[in-house]
């Protein structure tokens, strides 16, 4: 029985030993031969906002290369949505980039309200921009929190969410969901605010203005902050553009490009605010662009909410207002009694209008739309196509998350294990966007 | 060579099985498995407001080797359903799963070919929390149940109760 | 005199059995149930694409390992040098200057040849 | 600058290209093998700085009925009568400059679908068409790695297209009923029952 062969050419895994999910990640997995290792930085890993799985290419803390691989949260919403009618594809979409669902539902009701060339009224685009603001603001400190968390800053997300808190009050107490709320509906809004909806934002305005020097103080000129921040994943103004890349991102190289002053919506053109930019392209001037945005949304929120104008929140059309005029019906929320008597006394007209809507929809004329908001990340795009039915014949949506993940790899190579995971909290990518 | 294996069931062992019991379900690690919009409100029920540092459940153990509760968080896709089954391999025993949300536990309002109809398909749920995302009350009302549960359990069940079957990676 | 030292080997004892009964006690009752998958690597949810085998560590880890080894031991010596730092006056500090003194040598060499900074 | 002008300067930089303007957006359908030289020209010419998205849309061919929950109130039912049997796969251009947006459609047919790869114009098409490939089956000769990116590796099918099943699991109820997923709930038969 001749010895066991353990010279190291015989110890040495060969290609095929390396069991890898995929087809072709073996070249990689050659690499590591030459002193570099191959690691997954996977789906379950406390830094990567959410199921982003980075293959690291590593050469002792550094990082050689970085292939993500996405898709361990995709949804088929964009299939889904295809087989509900108009009015229940918004429940789909707000659930796309559940960090900003009203960005999600203005988006795609804008572009449905496109196609049937009709126009919120005129409240309900006010009510649409403070609510979009405050998500802004929102998410942004969601971002705060968990990058103070992933760099160091515990204290940072336990204050976030301290905030986030009373943000989340305030939209539940309008659309009676925290989060998800499908309260943007195509014409205008499902019902209205509520009668101390002003006063509500305007203390919640006060309070968020005075916390965010509490922030600034403890991270501005944090010497740990810095050391992590600064001079991390830069990405200039052409790498943006090639790449794709919109946003606080953008706006962090230098070009001041944001949707809410080049293609503005829901009327917000008539607020004075100023876009947020920076020259340092890296981590360290996305957050100070970040954190300047959460300023310049909350002054839009109390411009916006001063001139808040009276009227209806939904379209008058009754082939397409969502019949139900929510109230305390007999049996508790619901239909209110004046409804019911109207429809099924007075009106034939308004049964027939409120059946058709309740069983099958409003048919919206063909053709095809893209409408773009300003989301948190950078530009959320919905490409809607319709062919004439009840049902939306194909929803795209272009989300900025999906887009902000390609240009990871050029952003870190060089940079060690730890400003990864400063680059990836830099980059914001909510996973619910990138895969759908 | 757990001892636990070979004790005898019967009602010799009750107050050391309560006592074993009760510090197993006060200060429960969950493993951070959050996936989608349940995962936000996962941390917001771990934050300041909500707090679950008051049920012992003060950290959340990013690494399985260092937990006790799996929290599916969110909507499970086919493509992470050989994770999630391969982190739950990977946890220490005793182990539980916390389903939240609908999405999580019966596929939710995504009926589609992208979605996991329920995460029992692949591992045994011990609680399962409805709401899409369930208020941070529902998911701490979940919890509270999920350590009553296990204050009733009894050292024989866990040999029946959980059986490992290994991946077939 | 032996009566001196009778705290110092109780805490030791104690110590160590606290230690050992702890380990030994979690493996002997805890319930184990392995099974391959749970043997295997833990690489964040994937079959592991790192092979430890056969990978020379690259040489950077062992200078951070000396490194901290010194000015770890450096900072040993100073408890027992800080607990009785009134009894010993200004020798102890004098002492004490002349030994954090030498380190610092070291320590300046260290990060003028480069051995801090990583690559 | 208004769209008319832009449809101006389309027309003259590139001939030959039918465009339309629906809904305030100009769409240009071009044939696949020109669509590289068009994006070259639409970025140094008339600087079309970003592409926003690219993305594919599914006309399948032959006569189907495209909305079968009509049936259930006796209107009529929406069908198609011999669809194109086309892939469109869609790009979406933006001037940061000229503050303007423009649509290119290509359309192949889904039989065979391939388009030339973008990603020497535009390096952002790589993973747009790499969801291209992986929800439609179209292939883009060029892309350095062109592979599945959001489905599994080993899975089946490209599930986007409207011959795809939407795949969903039956409802289940009391007494063992069940209710078949959206997209094969027929309501005729239940109706006529």
């Amino acid at each position: 029985m001749t010895a066991p062969d353990r010279s190291a050419a015989a110890l040495a895994p060969d290609a095929d030993e390396l069991f890898l999910t995929g087809a072709d990640w073996e070249e990689i997995a050659d690499a590591v031969h030459d002193g570099t290792i191959t690691i997954n930085m996977g789906p379950q890993h406390p830094s990567t906002h959410g199921v982003l799985r980075l293959v690291l290419e590593l050469e002792a803390e550094v990082v050689r290369s970085v292939q993500p691989v996405i898709g361990y949260l995709h949804t088929g919403i964009e299939k889904n949505a295809e087989y509900r009618t108009w009015v229940q594809g918004v429940t789909f979409v707000t659930r796309m980039d559940y960090l900003a669902p009203f960005f999600n539902e203005v988006a795609y009701c804008l572009a449905v309200e496109r196609l049937l060339g009709i126009e919120a009224p005129e409240r309900a685009q006010t009510i649409r921009v403070i609510l979009m603001e405050l998500n802004r603001v929102a998410s942004h400190l969601v971002w705060l929190a968990t990058t103070g968390l992933e760099l160091g800053a515990i204290s940072m997300m336990l204050y976030g969410f301290r905030e986030r808190e009373a943000i989340l009050d305030l939209f539940e107490s309008q659309s009676g969901l925290r989060m998800n709320h499908a309260y943007v509906r195509p014409g205008g809004l499902v019902q209205d605010v509520t009668p101390d909806f002003a006063d509500r934002v305007r203390g919640l305005v006060t309070e968020l203005g005075s916390r965010i020097p509490e922030y600034e103080d403890l991270l501005l000129k944090n010497p740990i902050w810095l050391e992590r921040t600064q001079g991390i994943g830069i990405l200039d103004a052409d790498q943006c553009r090639e790449f794709g890349v919109t946003g606080p991102v953008l706006r962090s190289a230098g070009v001041a490009w944001d949707l809410r002053k080049s293609q503005p919506y829901c009327g917000i053109e008539q607020y004075e605010f100023d876009v947020p930019t920076d020259t340092g392209a890296d981590a360290y001037a996305r957050f100070l662009v970040r954190m300047e945005e959460i300023r310049q949304s909350l002054r839009i929120v109390s411009q916006a909410v001063d001139a808040l104008p009276g009227g209806e929140v939904m379209v008058a059309d009754q082939k397409i207002a969502w019949p139900s005029k929510l109230g305390l019906g007999p049996d508790g929320i619901g239909n209110t009694p004046e409804y019911i008597r109207h429809i099924m006394g007075e009106s034939m007209e308004a049964l027939i209008h409120h059946f058709k809507l309740v069983t099958e929809g409003f048919a919206v004329p063909a053709g095809q739309v893209y409408q773009a908001v300003e989301s948190p990340r950078g530009e959320l795009g919905y490409h809607v196509i319709s062919n004439g039915t009840t049902k939306p014949y194909r929803v795209h949506v272009r989300d900025p998350s999906f887009v902000h993940i390609q240009p990871i790899d050029v952003m870190t190579r060089g940079h060690l294990v730890a400003d990864l995971v400063a680059v990836v909290a830099s980059l914001d990518p909510v996973m619910g966007g990138v895969d759908r | 060579m757990g001892l636990e294996e070979r004790l005898p069931a019967g009602i010799l062992l009750t107050n050391l099985e309560r006592f074993v019991n009760w510090g197993r379900s006060s200060s429960l690690w969950p493993a951070t498995f959050g996936l989608a919009c349940c995962a936000i409100e996962m941390m917001a029920t771990g934050a300041g407001h909500y707090d679950l540092a008051r049920f012992g459940m003060e950290v959340f153990r990013a690494s399985p080797r260092q937990a006790d509760l799996m929290i599916v968080a969110g909507r499970v896709s086919q493509k992470m359903a050989p994770v999630l089954r391969r982190i739950y391999d990977q946890m220490a025993d005793p182990k539980w799963v916390l389903s939240m949300g609908v999405c999580a536990s019966s596929g939710g309002m995504f009926n589609n070919y992208a979605i996991l109809q329920g995460v029992d398909h692949i591992v045994p749920v011990d609680m399962y929390v409805p709401g899409c995302p369930p208020r941070p009350e529902m998911l701490m009302d979940g919890i509270i149940k999920l350590h009553d549960k296990i204050r009733q359990e009894h050292f024989a069940d866990g040999r029946t109760a959980h059986p490992d079957q290994p991946v077939d990676a | 005199m032996l009566a001196e030292f009778l705290p110092i080997l109780l805490l030791l004892t104690l110590a160590t059995l606290f230690a050992v009964v702890s380990v030994v006690l979690a493996g002997a009752v805890g319930p184990s149930r392995p099974n391959p998958t749970k043997l295997a690597a833990y690489e964040c949810g994937n079959e592991p694409l790192a092979v430890v085998r056969g990978v020379q560590y690259p040489i950077k880890f062992y200078i951070v390992a000396m490194m901290f080894l010194v000015f770890d031991v450096e900072t040993v010596f100073l408890f027992p040098w800080a607990v009785s730092f009134r009894k010993l006056g200004w020798f102890g500090l004098g002492e004490m200057a002349v030994f954090v003194g030498l380190l610092f040598v070291a320590y300046a060499y260290v990060v003028r040849r480069g051995g801090l900074d990583w690559d | 600058m208004t769209l008319a002008d832009l449809e101006a300067d389309v027309r003259a930089g590139l001939p030959g290209l039918d465009t339309a303007v629906a809904f305030g957006e100009l769409t240009v359908q071009v044939p696949a093998d020109r669509i590289l030289d068009v994006l070259r020209r639409l970025r140094d010419e008339l600087d079309f700085d970003y592409l926003v998205d690219l993305s594919g849309v599914h006309w399948p061919g032959g006569d189907h009925m495209i909305d079968p929950q009509l049936s259930t109130t006796g209107w009529p039912e929406h069908r198609v009568l011999g669809g194109r049997g086309v892939i469109e796969v869609t790009y979406h251009l933006l001037s940061t400059e000229r503050n303007v947006r423009v649509r290119l459609v290509v359309a192949v047919p889904d039989t065979a679908p391939e388009v030339p790869s973008a990603t020497g114009v535009y390096p952002t098409a790589n993973y747009h068409e790499r969801e291209v490939y992986d929800f439609f089956g179209v292939l883009f000769p060029g892309h350095p790695r062109l592979e599945r990116i959001f489905m599994p590796d080993d899975w089946v099918g490209h599930p986007q297209r409207k011959d795809y099943p939407l795949g969903g699991v039956d409802t289940q109820y009391q007494g063992g009923q069940a209710v078949p997923p959206p997209d094969e709930r027929v309501w005729s038969r239940e109706v006529a029952r």
